[in-house]
């Protein structure tokens, strides 16, 4: 065996034999294959959609749609677009995907704390019901809550009553809605200035605290400023606001702000099936808190809520972000389930209706898919970012 | 420092002594407790009658649901075609042999020492869809045909999900791999694969396989619905499998793969030899719970008009000769998947435990 | 005092008067609940019978005075237990700003001159992740040492070192000996035991054998399992 | 390779139809399909191979119905589709004929003591999604200048169990559907069906556009079954009117002339399909007549003859 | 021969040859590229200049070479490597097997015979997990040998081994030495070196800064970075 030094490189080999021509070589009938694949598909597509006669593009979107929607977050009614109804869909997926996920993520924190918990009724409560939850369909548990429980609410004329201003009944939950009148902008202003003075009351207890070391009641004083600043603007403003209170009209209430039971079905059962696999993901990232780190805080003689707060929550988040965000994923995407009770989200509207009643499954189905591909990468996007804020430094 | 045998003090007060350490200990404990013990009193007692004390269990037709609670009876009556769908009665011998086949082979997954339990469950895998592929639709082996679109109920719902995990375990094998490769094109196109797999929708991904399918294909070319909704499932399934694998093959020490190279395998024989064997064991909690996941999404294909058991319930619900036998209906359906997603979760919590404990020999 | 985990008997009838200042140090071998008697100190773990009186304050179930006696105790752990989230100089601040209230500035401060005390005042922002073994265990002497405890219990502070390291430590170690702190330390450096125990205990299967000051016990053990015990070690 | 050769080469006919729909389409337990829409899919298959049950039926949610045609997963639409100009225009579709003339009604809860639509003013309406009925009711309420909540449900079995929960007021469908889901509830009594007639909806048969043999054969089969019942030919006399001396009846049945050939047909498709499916009469009366749980009278779908519009064009 | 990880010129113009049978051993400080270095003969770390020829076959970046070379040389790594799904004959039959295509049976009665060279072939159906560390490395030597390589290569055989075990891994290393294998080994067991070594080398920085025979290397070490390794490495 020798060993030589040359001053130059290794003699390149035949191109067959070098791996790195072999690798290009690969990718190349790779990329080839995916572009043929997609070209072929392409062309099947636009063929077969000739053939039959079916027309193309997307000026449908601009036609006149014709039909009506249950809810909507921006105007719409029958006389808009189509484009418009895409829009509908897509603000309402946003909506309950939305609220699932903040109740989602309360809930499962609740319960995989509740798991854990040194009573042991409770935790064995939040064993049975992770148990139950997460092992029953969720297309199941959406046709529970909707046609088994809400349906069960009485009907408009047997409303439950609080107060004449709030009704529940089986046509929805109604709340009064706010009308703003003229002079509301001091109002406005007075809550633009409750939130600067938190925020000033925030930086100015930090420095105090960092000077002194007492700490000061931020919280409770922050909840103080925003309640009192705006009730007193609104006072001296001469009370601009008006409230529309639901009224029983007809078959049904009208003004007021509704949630339907569509929405509230919807988003209990994403609610409640998300949070228990949240909550096992809480449950095993505290865990996954070492015993050491808790005894280290207790020696310090830091109290169980702040070993909570300062030692152990920081470090379970870090194993809680990835598997968290990927059932934020699913909940936006088993949003999608909606169809099945009427609510109109974007499969429902754009996918659904709009789909059939132009008959461009393929435009509308690829614009569907395009947005919960968006929806989804923002989201990791987003969670991202987060986790590598709380990722711990290493050698 | 004599008396070496003392006993732990104030054994017989144990009850009480763990009510007060872990029910009443602390106000907010006790507060808790009441209102949970509270919740539970008042619940299950409605319950217990609407399940067991005032529920109709025989009978031949709605009119002897009399009593005023669950009128399981309508269960009982339709439970054929909940589990057969519109599979001819004569022939279902042949989807009960492939139920009896099933248990044979995963059964004994649970029963730890069970001699040849390894072999029986590759059986499970690998040999049981190509039995049932000649049974159930027969037409071969003068078996009678029976057509995709008389299946229904439970056999649907356990078809979809079997061929769903099994036929999406190599693909994801491979997006996987490709993943994990160093050719930066290939791994370009599986994140691309994956990544758009896992954000749609499994809704959107029936739809389009259920009537848009044969629009991409060449004219003439064409499958049976089921096979359609089949391949999306699959294809939908491999990309989630794809990223548990893919976390195997991450565990898997550098060592190992430069052990490899230092004996002289290759590429595929480092990788089916060494890197998968390891990687696989490793991920089957993963690939367990994955198929947990695949067995309920099943439910969807209801939207698409395939009748699997929640589909076959929710049709009969409807039926003028039932009254009001929804909550009935779903609640046979909720605890039918239950037991089966239960049990399997049973099980691969298990595994997980045995698997951490192998590791740290 | 004694102490049972279910049936097993771990501490049997411990009786010990430690003075202030004094320097005690615990060795025994393992599985005698060495560990174990150092952590009831601050009720780490739980006693069943007997008292233990750390500054006057009795150890029992009530709360306020567990938090009063964790105040006053400093512990170091073996295995370190820094929190790996927050920089060095947020480890040390975490006590005294959230249980002693003190300004973050001066917590600073005191922190920075512990710090300096046990050498590493360079590290101070870092993560514990990005030390070596022996400046991580001597953040954790400093940690300890910002809430200005009374008494500092250390278990096995150097075992989970390599040689080079334990070195460092046991330095700082002997620095804070010479300053009159009160010291119980589980350990098997028994050159550490001769330089500045007050008194070395010694532990077998949760009892205390025997007790002496570090020269008559290393020169003079009265009991057998002691003898024994003492080959061994020395023997190394 | 056109649609009749591909249907023959399988050798049955796949028909896309409702999910559930009581006397157009509907399984029972053991998967037989039976219903008016259904029927006129077996007319077909009839004519093709002269055996009534080589068809295979492809449940539909109103929804997938077109997309599912256009691209070819189904031969023919046979679900109580509407005709109008858009779908036969732009949708690369072709309505084949009319098998049931129906309009858009209201079915109401009694209790709610409303007589006539005009009344309906702020009500809840539960509909299908992807139907005419949709579109019409936007139309209806727009009209009137009345407002109306729409709840959408993708079923006609969520239809029901929406409004029988009470999640609506009314629910708004086809006429002949509202007999159907009428009788789906617990109690049929509790709702009745108010007497305005908001659309037209002539349902029936639809193919894909582009290949006119087909579309004829679909065409010329409803028209047979019509024509039929003009000329009282039925399923049990089929056979004995092969001997008829009526020349009507010669052609309808296939004794004289080439009138299968002209389609690519066998001659005796006429005879086949009302052998082995029955007149329209037959189909009407078996299926949704009043005889039926649906109990609806012919009304204009009686024969031109009898005071309806049911009129199909000569087989000559 | 040259090697850069990316801007960091890790090894420095190298210039080495073996003969047949020869035992070279390896030693330097932490990070001078011994490791890279031996990586390198078998091509599991790519070398950017210079050549390197293998029983006259040249590495480069063609396929087949490598995988000539790999075939004749036998590496043991620190931390042993085996396959754990795998039992120890199975480890040792895979490559005969698989790449030399050698008859099972065949390649079982190798691998027997190669454990017994190793002193453990009541082992052979164990699993690696069941195995202390010191039989793992044995392990690792059979697996290697299995091949019937011309060179064996081994990157600090014993630094993961508790001291007991480090005897009986180095006993066999003794032993395969003698048997006239060309081996390279890095190591800092200096016993090893002395007893077997035809040639010590010294790397530092990347570069070799002094070969010599042992004695020569161990008792008149003439570069200034020799001599004070030796002195630390011998101190203990
Ligand atoms: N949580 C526990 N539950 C039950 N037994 C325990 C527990 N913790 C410790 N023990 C047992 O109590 C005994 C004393 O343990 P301890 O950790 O105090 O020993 P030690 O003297 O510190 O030993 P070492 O030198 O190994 O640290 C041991 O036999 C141990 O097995
Ligand atoms: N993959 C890599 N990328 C960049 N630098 C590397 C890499 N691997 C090793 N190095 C650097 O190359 C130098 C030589 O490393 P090598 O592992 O060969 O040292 P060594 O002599 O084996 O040391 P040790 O005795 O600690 O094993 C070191 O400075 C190391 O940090
Ligand atoms: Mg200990
Ligand atoms: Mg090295």
């Amino acid at each position: 065996m020798k060993k030589q030094t040359i001053d130059t490189r290794p003699a390149g080999p035949k191109p067959w034999y070098d791996p790195r021509v072999r690798s290009l070589f690969f990718q190349a009938i790779a990329i080839a294959l995916v572009f043929w694949g997609g070209w072929v598909l392409v062309d099947n597509t636009l063929s077969n959609m000739q053939s039959r006669g079916i027309s193309t593009g997307f000026g449908f979107l601009n036609e006149t749609a014709g039909f009506g929607i249950i809810m909507n977050l921006v105007p719409y009614d029958a006389t808009m677009s189509y484009g418009r109804t895409f829009w509908v869909g897509l603000t309402n997926t946003l909506l309950v995907s939305a609220m699932g996920v903040v109740a989602a993520t309360i809930l499962g924190f609740i319960i995989g704390v509740a798991r854990l918990s040194s009573n042991w009724l409770v935790a064995k409560m939040a064993l049975v019901y992770i148990e139950v939850i997460r092992n029953i369909p969720l297309l199941l548990q959406i046709f529970f809550w909707y046609f088994a429980v809400l349906s069960n609410l009485p009907s408009p004329r047997q409303s439950v009553d609080v107060g004449g201003a709030m009704f529940l009944n089986n046509r929805g939950l109604y709340l009064p809605e706010p009308m703003t009148q003229e002079g509301f902008g001091i109002v406005w202003g007075g809550i633009l200035l409750a939130i600067a003075a938190v925020v000033g009351v925030r930086v100015w207890a930090k420095k105090r605290q960092l000077a002194t070391g007492q700490i000061f009641p931020t919280f409770k004083v922050g909840v103080a400023i925003l309640v009192f600043v705006p009730v007193i603007s609104y006072l001296v403003a001469g009370r601009p606001l008006d409230w529309e209170l639901p009224a029983l009209r007809g078959f049904n209430f009208g003004g007021g702000i509704t949630i339907i039971p569509e929405l509230a079905a919807l988003w209990i059962a994403l609610s409640l099936y998300t949070a228990s696999f949240i909550a096992e993901i809480v449950r095993s990232g505290i865990l996954s808190v070492s015993k050491g780190q808790t005894e280290a805080s207790k020696a310090l003689g830091l109290p169980n809520g702040l070993t909570l707060r300062l030692v152990v929550i920081p470090q379970a988040m870090r194993v809680i972000i990835p598997p968290l965000t990927s059932q934020y994923l699913n909940l936006v995407k088993n949003s999608s389930l909606a169809t099945a009770i009427g609510y109109p989200d974007l499969v429902a509207v754009f996918m659904g209706t709009t789909l059939n009643q132009t008959g461009q499954a393929v435009e509308v189905v690829a614009i569907t898919m395009a947005v919960y591909l968006t929806i989804s990468l923002l989201i990791s996007l987003f969670m991202n970012i987060y986790n590598r804020a709380v990722a711990i430094k290493e050698r | 420092m004599t008396e070496s045998t003392m006993k732990a003090p104030k054994k017989a007060l144990r009850p009480v002594k763990w009510m007060r350490e872990n029910l009443f200990s602390g106000w907010f404990n006790t507060v808790l407790t009441l209102g949970v013990a509270y919740m539970l009193v008042t619940s299950v007692g409605p319950l217990l009658n609407w399940f067991f004390l005032d529920a109709n269990f025989v009978g031949a037709d709605a009119s002897d649901c009399t009593g005023a609670g669950a009128c399981w009876l309508f269960i009982s009556q339709r439970l054929n075609f909940f589990i057969y769908g519109f599979y001819p009665d004569e022939l279902q011998w042949r989807v009960d042999a492939m139920f009896l086949l099933l248990a044979i082979a995963f059964v004994p997954q649970f029963i730890e020492r069970f001699p040849g339990r390894k072999w029986l469950g590759l059986f499970g895998i690998f040999g049981l869809p190509v039995v049932g592929y000649f049974l159930i639709p027969g037409g071969s082996f003068g078996l009678e045909q029976v057509q995709s679109s008389k299946w229904g109920g439970l056999m649907l719902t356990l078809i979809l999900a079997y061929i769903g995990i099994v036929a999406s375990l190599p693909i994801g094998i491979l997006l996987a791999l490709g993943r994990r490769s160093e050719m930066p094109i290939i791994r370009g196109i599986c994140v691309v694969f994956i990544e758009v797999w896992r954000a749609v929708p499994l809704i959107t991904v029936l739809f389009m396989a259920s009537v848009m399918l044969p629009l991409f294909l060449p004219e003439g070319v064409n499958f049976e619905k089921l096979a359609r909704a089949l391949i999306g499932i699959t294809l939908w399934q491999s990309a989630y499998m794809a990223e548990v694998i893919r976390g195997g093959l991450q565990a898997i020490p550098r060592g190992q793969y430069e052990a490899a190279d230092a004996l002289g395998l290759g590429y595929w024989r480092k990788t089916g030899l060494v890197i998968l064997p390891q990687a696989l064991k490793m991920v089957i909690p993963g690939i367990v719970n994955t198929f947990i996941s695949l067995f309920k999404d099943t439910t969807l294909v209801l939207i698409i008009g395939l009748f699997d058991i929640l589909g076959t319930v929710q049709s009969t619900v409807t039926d003028p000769a039932w009254q009001n036998v929804a909550i009935e209906g779903y609640v046979f359906v909720a605890f039918c998947f239950w037991v089966f997603c239960f049990g399997i979760s049973r099980y691969s919590q298990n595994l997980e435990r045995k698997l951490d404990t192998g590791h740290k020999t | 005092m004694h102490k049972w985990y279910g049936d097993f008997h771990v501490l049997k009838d411990l009786n010990l008067n430690v003075a202030q200042g004094e320097r005690i140090v615990i060795c025994g071998p393992s599985g005698s609940g060495k560990s174990t008697f150092i952590r009831c100190i601050n009720r780490l773990e739980e006693h069943q019978q007997g008292k233990i009186i750390v500054d006057d304050v009795e150890l029992t179930d009530d709360v306020r005075q567990i938090d009063t006696v964790r105040r006053e105790v400093g512990m170091v752990f073996q295995h370190f237990n820094l929190f790996p989230h927050l920089t060095v100089l947020e480890n040390c601040c975490l006590s005294p700003i959230w249980v002693r209230k003190t300004p973050r500035k001066e917590a600073e401060a005191t922190a920075m001159e512990y710090l300096e005390r046990v050498k590493i005042p360079e590290q101070a922002d870092k993560y514990p992740g990005q030390l070596s073994g022996g400046q991580q265990q001597r953040v954790a002497i400093a940690r300890a040492l910002c809430m200005k405890p009374k008494i500092m219990l250390f278990d096995e502070p150097t075992s989970a070192l390599d040689p080079e390291m334990i070195k460092e430590v046991l330095d700082v170690m002997i620095e804070l000996a010479g300053s009159g702190m009160t010291m119980l330390c589980v350990t098997h450096e028994m050159g550490f035991a001769k330089t500045v125990a007050d008194r070395v205990i010694f532990m077998d299967g949760g009892e205390i054998v025997e007790q002496a000051p570090p020269h008559e016990f290393f020169t003079n053990p009265q009991e057998a399992r002691t003898q024994k015990f003492l080959q061994q070690i020395l023997a190394h | 390779a056109t649609t009749l050769e591909n249907v023959k080469e399988k050798g049955h006919l796949q028909c896309g139809v409702t999910s559930g729909l009581p006397g157009f389409s509907q399984p029972d337990e053991k998967g037989n399909w039976t219903g008016i829409d259904v029927d006129t899919c077996r007319a077909v298959a009839a004519a093709i191979f002269g055996d009534a049950s080589a068809v295979e039926f492809t449940p539909l949610t109103a929804k997938e119905r077109f997309t599912a045609l256009q691209s070819g997963e189904i031969d023919m639409l046979s679900r109580n589709t509407t005709w109008t100009l858009t779908r036969d225009a732009s949708l690369g579709l072709n309505f084949a004929g009319v098998n049931y003339y129906d309009g858009q009604g209201f079915l109401i809860n009694k209790d709610i003591g409303v007589d006539d639509a005009t009344q309906l003013d702020g009500a809840t309406i539960c509909i299908q999604a992807g139907t005419t009925t949709e579109l019409n009711l936007s139309d209806y309420f727009r009209a009137k200048g009345m407002e109306f909540k729409p709840i959408v449900f993708d079923t006609s079995e969520q239809t029901v169990q929406g409004f029988a929960a009470g999640r609506c007021d009314v629910l708004t469908s086809d006429r002949s559907q509202l007999a159907a889901l009428r009788s789906k509830l617990s109690d049929p009594n509790s709702a009745k069906i108010l007497p305005n007639t908001i659309s037209k909806e002539p349902l029936g048969p639809v193919v894909r556009q582009g290949d006119d043999q087909w579309f004829n054969i679909v065409k010329w089969v409803l028209s047979v079954q019509i024509n039929a019942e003009e000329l009282g030919v039925t399923s049990a006399n089929a056979d004995d009117m092969l001997k008829s001396d009526n020349p009507n009846i010669q052609r309808l049945l296939g004794t004289d002339g080439d009138m299968g050939a002209k389609l690519g047909l066998p001659d005796d498709f006429g005879h086949k399909v009302v052998k082995l499916v029955g007149n329209y009469g037959e189909m009407y009366d078996r299926n949704v007549g009043p005889d039926t749980p649906l109990g609806l009278d012919r009304g204009i779908n009686a024969l031109w003859t009898e005071g309806g519009i049911m009129y199909a064009p000569p087989v000559r």
